[in-house]
């Protein structure tokens, strides 16, 4: 890899040693990195390379370029007209500078020192790519000996889940049910009125007894029962003045409201 | 130069001056020590000496390699003419890792070992009438296996089945001093774990540890093939 | 018995003779020599001493253990800050192999690669700016692919780009200690080329892999999109 990476940096500076630089634009990287081929050329070292004579070649090189009809990409282009700008002014008499614009020189060093640096970073990606690699230079142990790991398996059961397995165990195949809580049969007067008197304030007009009933006692036995104690609890407190009731004919639906909200009389009547 | 360094040099230079028939060419020495340790598998003398020069003595290099690793925490072992470098055996230790894992037995297995733990000795068949349900072997060899549960003894019954009994370990898993010390009867009631009133018929037995009336100490030579003969016994009964 | 038993003899009782603190305990030496020839990755410090046992010197273990090995055909590397038993590197030749690379690296991808390695943490507007052309997203792509880049944090400038830096597995493929051990890296830090502006007289940057000053950890839940950020960033300041 270091090797074949050393040599496609030297086939480009080859390439660029004759005419055939010209068809080869395409395998530049770019405005710096066709410069710095061309400082290459002057066989100087870059840091004493002469950015004029490095200019006046690129601009020569764009001008072959465009007379054999390569179409070049537009940053060769900016890179052309920024080089002829720096040439005009490398070479014309220093002027007056406009304010915090860099002068010719300094845009020169800059230049350069950017060469420099491509040129280093290319001599470092080539000597990182020299080293020895891992599994193609060195190896390390072809046959290693995985580490064993051993399951301490623990158990979290306690003499309470034995204990536990068992008696629901033996009572179940005994015949046994486990233990749940009766469901009362009936419900208390006292519950019901308990839970009349909680809905008294949102008991806002005449409402349908049977719709007052809780929602949890279904089933024949159950409903029964609801019914019964809440009408009972509902005597109860029209008794205590708390509730009006309204039956408009036997066995007819039977009608609650909120004693304090009474102002008017059920609809059918 | 510390004193490990002082000692390679000495290697080094005895292995110079050293006549060529004597000592291993030490070149040659680092060829076959490289291509031992980067190698995949075990590697012959044919196959060392394809790599190494031409003449190279594989034999003695190989002799000399095993004596330098001798001591060190890694060999120069020999299986079926291969060689290959081996973690010491007296090191293995080091490449075990031993991590805890907590687990919880399955129902079903918590359940049979209640069950050997109240009713042992118990044969496999005492267990699944108990229990109602045939056993799976899995559940009794894991239990086993954890080390809970043993095979104590034979039933004198038709086909001596093996009986099932608890072991020192379960009794130090559960916190229990021996097995007569599980609750009975009424200890389960107080605690909870049986409603007030048990289903007629519900009692606890009072297991024991040592070898009761009906049961021969176990013998792993007797030859039945207890689960075999307890269906012919059965059958014949029938 | 064989010379080179008899000095291995040497080594063994001169290293019982010497008092403790000079020399490396042998029975310490057998386990990390056993240890790291084991293990298929490189081990540290403290992966070692978990197995040692407590209070072995483990940094005077492998400084012996490395010279131990430093002529032999397996060396004592360190590795991204971990160690690792490695064929010499003069016995490459023995032990070429042609690998399938993970197609082969372009020219781009060389030169991306190495610009992050020496100037970590790096931006990718930065790469442009130092390879002077626009990079391809395909490029770091590649690279974050074979694992030896990696997005380490966020600059804070505005924008917040992106800043890359090199893995542990690449300094593990080339046998790197630390990104300070980069070769060459003295020579361009004194010519000015590891700055991101030219030489100013401002403080030397060093490739690190702990965040800098002006970076913040990465947070891949950042809403922001950093190159349309920056992109907009630039253009407000233009």
């Amino acid at each position: 890899m270091s090797e074949a990476a050393f040599d496609e940096f030297e086939a480009t500076a080859i390439v660029a040693d004759d005419q055939a630089l010209l068809i080869q634009v395409d395998g530049f990287e770019g405005p710096l990195d066709l410069l710095l081929t061309l400082a290459r050329n002057q066989k100087v070292d870059i840091a004493k390379i002469s950015i004029l004579k490095l200019a006046e070649q690129y601009l020569e090189f764009i001008e072959s370029a465009k007379k054999l009809n390569l179409e070049l990409a537009a940053d060769y282009l900016v890179m052309a007209a920024w080089l002829a700008y720096l040439k005009s002014r490398l070479i014309l008499p220093q002027e007056k500078i406009a304010d915090g614009e860099p002068s010719a020189d300094e845009m020169a060093t800059r230049l350069r020192w950017r060469l420099q640096r491509l040129d280093a970073m290319r001599a470092a990606a080539t000597r990182l790519m020299g080293r020895e690699r891992l599994d193609r230079d060195v190896f390390g142990r072809g046959d290693p000996e995985p580490v064993n790991v051993v399951k301490l398996r623990t158990y979290k059961d306690t003499l309470y889940d034995l204990l536990t397995a068992y008696a629901t165990e033996r009572v179940r195949k005994m015949g046994g049910t486990t233990y749940r809580p009766v469901q009362p049969l009936v419900l208390q007067i006292e519950e019901a009125r308990e839970r009349l008197e909680r809905m008294l304030g949102r008991i806002s007009d005449w409402s349908a007894l049977t719709r007052l009933l809780p929602l949890e006692w279904q089933g024949e036995g159950r409903r029964r029962s609801a019914m019964a104690s809440t009408l009972l609890a509902c005597l109860e407190m029209a008794r205590d003045g708390k509730l009006q009731l309204q039956q408009t004919a036997p066995f007819a639906e039977i009608f609650v409201r909120d004693a304090h909200r009474a102002t008017d009389v059920p609809s059918e009547a | 130069m510390s004193s490990v360094a002082q000692m390679i040099e000495t290697i080094e230079n005895q292995m110079d001056a050293e006549t060529p028939a004597d000592a291993a060419n030490p070149e040659h020495l680092r060829m076959v020590e490289a291509l031992l340790f980067a190698a995949s598998e075990p590697l012959d003398k044919k196959a060392l000496s394809t790599s190494l020069p031409e003449g190279a003595d594989i034999g003695g290099l190989l002799k000399s390699l095993e004596e330098v690793y001798q001591k060190r925490g890694v060999n120069l072992c020999c299986v079926a003419g291969k060689y290959q470098f081996r973690t010491a055996s007296d090191l293995a230790f080091l490449l075990r890792k031993e991590q805890p894992e907590q687990k919880r037995l399955s129902k079903a297995a918590i359940e049979t070992l209640a069950i050997i733990a109240y009713h042992q000795p118990v044969t496999r068949a005492e267990m699944e009438d108990i229990r109602g349900v045939a056993m799976s072997k899995g559940t009794i060899d894991m239990l086993m296996e954890i080390g809970w549960i043993k095979i104590r003894g034979r039933k004198r019954t038709p086909g001596r089945p093996v009986t099932y009994g608890t072991t020192e370990a379960f009794l130090v898993q559960f916190g229990l001093e021996s097995v007569a010390h599980l609750p009975g009867t009424d200890e389960l009631k107080a605690a909870g774990f049986l409603e007030a009133v048990p289903p007629s018929g519900f009692d606890v037995p009072n297991p024991t540890e040592g070898l009761t009336s009906d049961e021969d100490p176990y013998d792993p030579n007797e030859p039945a093939e207890p689960d075999l003969l307890t269906g012919s016994a059965n059958l014949d009964e029938a």
